[in-house]
């Protein structure tokens, strides 16, 4: 499946591996923290709908 | 007492970042080196070892006036002597809460910054070894250093001044270290000399900064 | 519940950047008690309470006090500011071994207010919660140094009852204020202890 | 209507909704196409071996961590000279995508250097400059954790920001002095497109596309994040007042 | 001798730490006169005196008073410690564009402290030296931020007296303080125009 | 104006000898250095340059978080903004204070440190005109980040983190004038941008710096 990379197979895997483990990381971050701010807002508002 | 050491680091950490600071400021004062010197490997890499060691002190030593200096002008300092823990205590958990934000985070990273330099391969793991050894007898005796100026205005650079004569053993232990892991010669003696020195740091120190706290705090 | 306190000096002098400021201080301090510092600014209040709480040494005299007894609150709070106002409590409830927070929080009307970050109070909100220290100590003998300025009336009675409170419970305070707390108390005017100076004439006691 | 009414809150929230489902699956596809072509289907390059398949990931970070500094800079501006508040919430979120992609191509390049020059780090001008770029993005989004007030953060990090953006310039111009560049030229750039062969060139276009894309789709997601976190906040306040 | 001063404040809104916390605030202050601000802690009488300044701007209203016509006294006193007291006034003079020192040392009893270091000085001897600051700005509207805080009764009389000659003089001067001065002046509650929270429906509302 | 001037260096001399305490610093860095690398001189000699140009940069910024923050904390600053002198000159005021105190004892003294680190002689003058030229750089890029960061609490870390990255152009031009004039080539070049840079940062700054007073003080 993997192509025939030579001696420099570590090289190019290494870098595509942190490469896209590096872009997973942000992208799996900015969702998650999304996520999570989204899920307060929701709570606060609900709150604030409580009171009134 | 561990409510104090729980305390400086959430302070740290809420102050912004405080691993990150000394840290950063580490990978700076590395990075502007070759800056200065130019950027011919051979040189960095003969320079290396003691440009890290001296790159770790300075980080050290910029954070060490606000190991007390923030505390005595709220008046928490005040407040703590009168406390019912030894100040001796407290001294050395503000030590522990700064080397946790200073020194541990600069062995980590130290590795990463002599590849910057072209340190030598055979060399890193001497590297992480006197930095981990070393960095604990820097921040108590730059909390000692601090004990003996807080409360004096502009006491930054009064600090540097004394802390870094102190400092100079420890330095050249380290380097020295690093520079025989780097040549293959035998690193024991240095490195023993360092663990001597922070032994015996830890142990005396902070009587000797709490003694100066009380004084200044008349 | 608690021991009795008491607190005895006796013909203390205190001085302030090595300049005597006053002497011959005599007075008892019972459990139940208050006692109000009284005097001009300059007489030398804040550097008796500093000496009191043990911050600095006395030049002569005697000070008779059960260990550990005393908590002391001077002009600035000991408050951090990046810490919430909870957090704050907590931190000084554990350093003195308590664990209660609540009910300094209610006595000072601080309820509300709990996760706050002390950076983000008012003047007198801080004032109150610097007070509130006090009682997470747990420390029968209170050394204030000016407890109420920037409080506005409604704190000030708040004051007033915690430290009836604490009064009741045994405990006793040595307050030093300029304007009238509200509650009955003892007086004490310094200004008559005023350090005289004395005559410098040899060479040995140019060196107090 | 002007299109500076898209930088209204709400206004904002509603399109940057519609818009996020489409460019992820754009974003998806352009990169999965750009990389799979280019780790699999590209042959070895004469001095290269198959390192240069690392030109794949290498460039369009390169170029990504480049333009999110520019998108700051005018977001900084737009926020400094008509006050619109998403413009420096767009500033402040594309901060650590830009931290991200100056990391990818520091590390990819580094890994690549150890085969070409014999070395993971050599103090070559462009890699220098990448290096004081990564500082600025650390710096930046520091000062935006430290300062508690939100329109006092934005001000202050936007006149960094400019700031920063000539003094970055002129290290990048300092730099050049040491003259001893190992780094690739131009032999590769878009404008002298006969140097490079077609098989390299089309999967490299379409990786650069889709990193484009990454970007500004998780610019959008931040974003979003940073208004709702604003309103979050808001609410507090009023619950405080109350 | 000097310019009829008038401040005019109308429908001022404020705000501390990005939450609005007065609003609808009107009021004027003419030369001659003292105007006190009251209101319980916490209620924004900091913030809206740090908002007449000009420290910060205003959500909303208008303030209409004549350029570089107000002195602010805050909470700190903006001395320097190595500094003596007669160089901390002499340097805020200069900086004021004025030369007399001597007036501001006399009227707050500091002549016999001039050479003092400010460090050197009581919590009492350090806010009259604030005080005297206030007298070699020459400027006409005094706006104060809890000014006798630490003060004894005589010191208190001092400064009375030198808010009425202020007045007298054609000067005015805006107080906030929890404590009766012991003068004549009009009073302004704030409390009233506590900041009611509007709904915040739409995302827009969330940036002020 | 010249009001606030003289009181800035008077306080720098009463916290104890203001001109002092950077040249020290100064000192001990220069000194430390031998420490860490070696005595070996044709190393020490190669990177005297780099090594006095960021020795020098170092005792900048170490004094740097001073130029504001005391103020700040006691108040002055608020009346400073209040008082019928432009913010700008305030901040131009404080840079010149900070200069007279650092850069200037530090372009000075720098022959002597540059014999303890064996540069060559042909460079000794090249070292001071590049020092006269750029520290006024320094201490005007250093007080605008002392403005971006007054009033946050341990701004000093950030302060250096914000900074450095702004010294780079000042350093590389800096040190290479002083290498090239080691090696006796022409050294216009990067002493003309040295002298660019500084009166655009004199020109400039003050007023970014202004600005960003006014923003933290709200
Ligand atoms: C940490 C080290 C490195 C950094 C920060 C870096 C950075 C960059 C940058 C900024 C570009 C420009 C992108 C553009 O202008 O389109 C680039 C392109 C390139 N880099 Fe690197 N690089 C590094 C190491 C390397 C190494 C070791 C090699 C291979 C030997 C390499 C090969 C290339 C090539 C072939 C290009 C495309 C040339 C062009 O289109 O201009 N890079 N790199
Ligand atoms: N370092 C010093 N050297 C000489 N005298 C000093 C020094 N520090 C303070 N003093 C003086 O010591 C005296 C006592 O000061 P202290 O602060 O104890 O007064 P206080 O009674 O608390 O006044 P206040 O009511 O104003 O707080 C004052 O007159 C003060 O000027
Ligand atoms: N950063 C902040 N964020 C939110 N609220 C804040 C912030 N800083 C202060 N506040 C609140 O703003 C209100 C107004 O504070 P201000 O200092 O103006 O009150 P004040 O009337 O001067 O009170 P005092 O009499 O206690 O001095 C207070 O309730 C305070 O808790
Ligand atoms: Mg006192
Ligand atoms: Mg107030």
């Amino acid at each position: 499946m993997i192509p025939e990379l030579g001696k420099y197979a570590g090289a190019v895997l290494s870098s595509y591996g942190l490469s896209l483990a590096l872009m997973a990381g942000l992208v799996i971050l900015s969702l998650w923290r999304g996520a999570r701010v989204r899920r307060q807002l929701a709570e606060i508002e609900a709150r604030g709908k409580k009171h009134d | 007492m561990i409510a104090l050491l729980l305390r400086d680091l959430t302070l740290a950490i809420r102050a912004g970042g405080g691993f990150g600071l000394a840290l950063t400021f580490f990978l700076i004062v590395v990075v502007l080196v070759p800056f200065g010197v130019g950027p011919d490997s051979t040189i960095l890499s003969a320079i290396a070892p003691g440009i890290l060691w001296v790159g770790a002190l300075l980080a050290c030593l910029l954070s060490l006036d606000r190991i007390f200096a923030l505390d005595h002008e709220d008046g928490s300092l005040d407040l703590l002597a009168t406390a019912p823990i030894p100040l001796e205590g407290v001294v050395a958990m503000k030590a522990a809460a700064h080397w946790v934000t200073t020194g541990l985070p600069l062995t980590l990273a130290a590795p990463g910054l002599g590849m910057l330099l072209s340190l030598e391969p055979a060399a890193f793991r001497w590297l992480v070894l006197s930095l981990a050894l070393g960095t604990p007898a820097l921040s108590m005796i730059g909390a000692f250093g601090a004990a003996l100026t807080v409360g004096l205005k502009r006491g930054g650079l009064l600090l540097s001044l004394l802390v870094l004569p102190l400092y100079v053993p420890t330095l050249i232990f380290g380097a020295e270290t690093v520079a025989r892991g780097a040549d293959g010669m035998a690193t024991a003696t240095p490195l023993m000399m360092l663990a001597a020195i922070t032994l015996a740091a830890v142990a005396l120190l902070p009587f000797a900064a709490a003694a100066a706290i009380r004084i200044n705090l008349r | 519940m608690r021991r009795v306190m008491e607190m005895v000096v006796e013909n203390l002098a205190c001085a302030r950047g090595g300049v005597p400021v006053l002497e011959g201080v005599s007075f008892g301090l019972r459990g139940g008690q208050a006692l109000m510092l009284r005097g001009p600014n300059g007489i030398g209040k804040t550097t008796l309470l500093r000496t009191l709480a043990g911050l600095q040494p006395a030049l002569e005299g005697r000070i008779s006090v059960p260990p550990e007894a005393m908590a002391y609150a001077a002009h600035a709070d000991g408050l951090k500011a990046t810490l919430s106002v909870a957090e704050n409590l907590a931190f000084w409830a554990r350093i003195f071994g308590q664990r209660d927070v609540d009910t300094a929080l209610t006595d000072f009307n601080l309820g509300d207010l709990a996760q706050r970050q002390a950076q983000n109070l008012s003047a007198g909100q801080k004032r109150r919660l610097g007070l509130a220290r006090l009682l997470v100590t747990g420390r029968p003998i209170w050394v204030l140094d000016e407890p109420t300025v920037s409080l506005d009336v409604a704190s000030v009675a708040l004051f007033g009852q915690a430290v009836q409170r604490h009064l009741e419970g045994g405990g006793a305070a040595l307050i030093a204020t300029h304007i009238d707390l509200g509650f009955e108390a003892d007086e004490l005017d310094v200004t008559p202890f005023r350090a005289v100076p004395r005559e410098i004439d040899s060479f040995d006691e140019a060196f107090a | 209507m002007s299109l500076w009414e898209y930088a209204n809150p709400t206004r904002f929230m509603r399109t940057s909704g519609v818009l996020l489902p489409w460019l992820w699956g754009l974003t998806g596809l352009s990169l999965v196409v750009g990389l799979v072509w280019g780790f699999f289907l590209t042959p070895e390059a004469e001095n290269f071996g198959s390192t240069v398949k690392i030109i794949y990931v290498h460039v369009p970070s390169a170029l990504m961590a480049i333009n999110a500094w520019l998108m700051m800079l005018v977001a900084s501006l737009i926020w400094l000279v008509r006050r619109h508040h998403v413009s420096a919430l767009a500033a402040r979120a594309a901060a650590p995508i830009g931290l991200t992609m100056t990391l990818i191509a520091l590390v990819t390049g580094a890994i690549w250097g150890e085969p070409m020059w014999g070395t993971y780090w050599a103090w070559d001008p462009r890699l220098t400059s990448f290096l004081i770029l990564f500082l600025f993005y650390l710096g930046y989004m520091a000062l935006w954790e430290a300062i508690e007030n939100p329109d006092a953060a934005a001000d202050l990090t936007s006149v960094l920001c400019m700031v920063g953006s000539v003094f970055a310039l002129l290290s990048r111009y300092a730099v050049n002095f040491w003259n001893q560049g190992l780094h690739q030229g131009a032999t590769m750039s878009l404008d002298k497109e006969e140097n490079i062969a077609n098989v390299y060139w089309l999967p490299l276009v379409i990786t650069m596309v889709g990193f484009g894309l990454l970007f500004v789709t998780l610019v959008l997601v931040r974003t979003r994040t940073e208004i709702r976190a604003r309103r979050i906040k808001a609410l507090i306040a009023r619950e405080r007042m109350v």
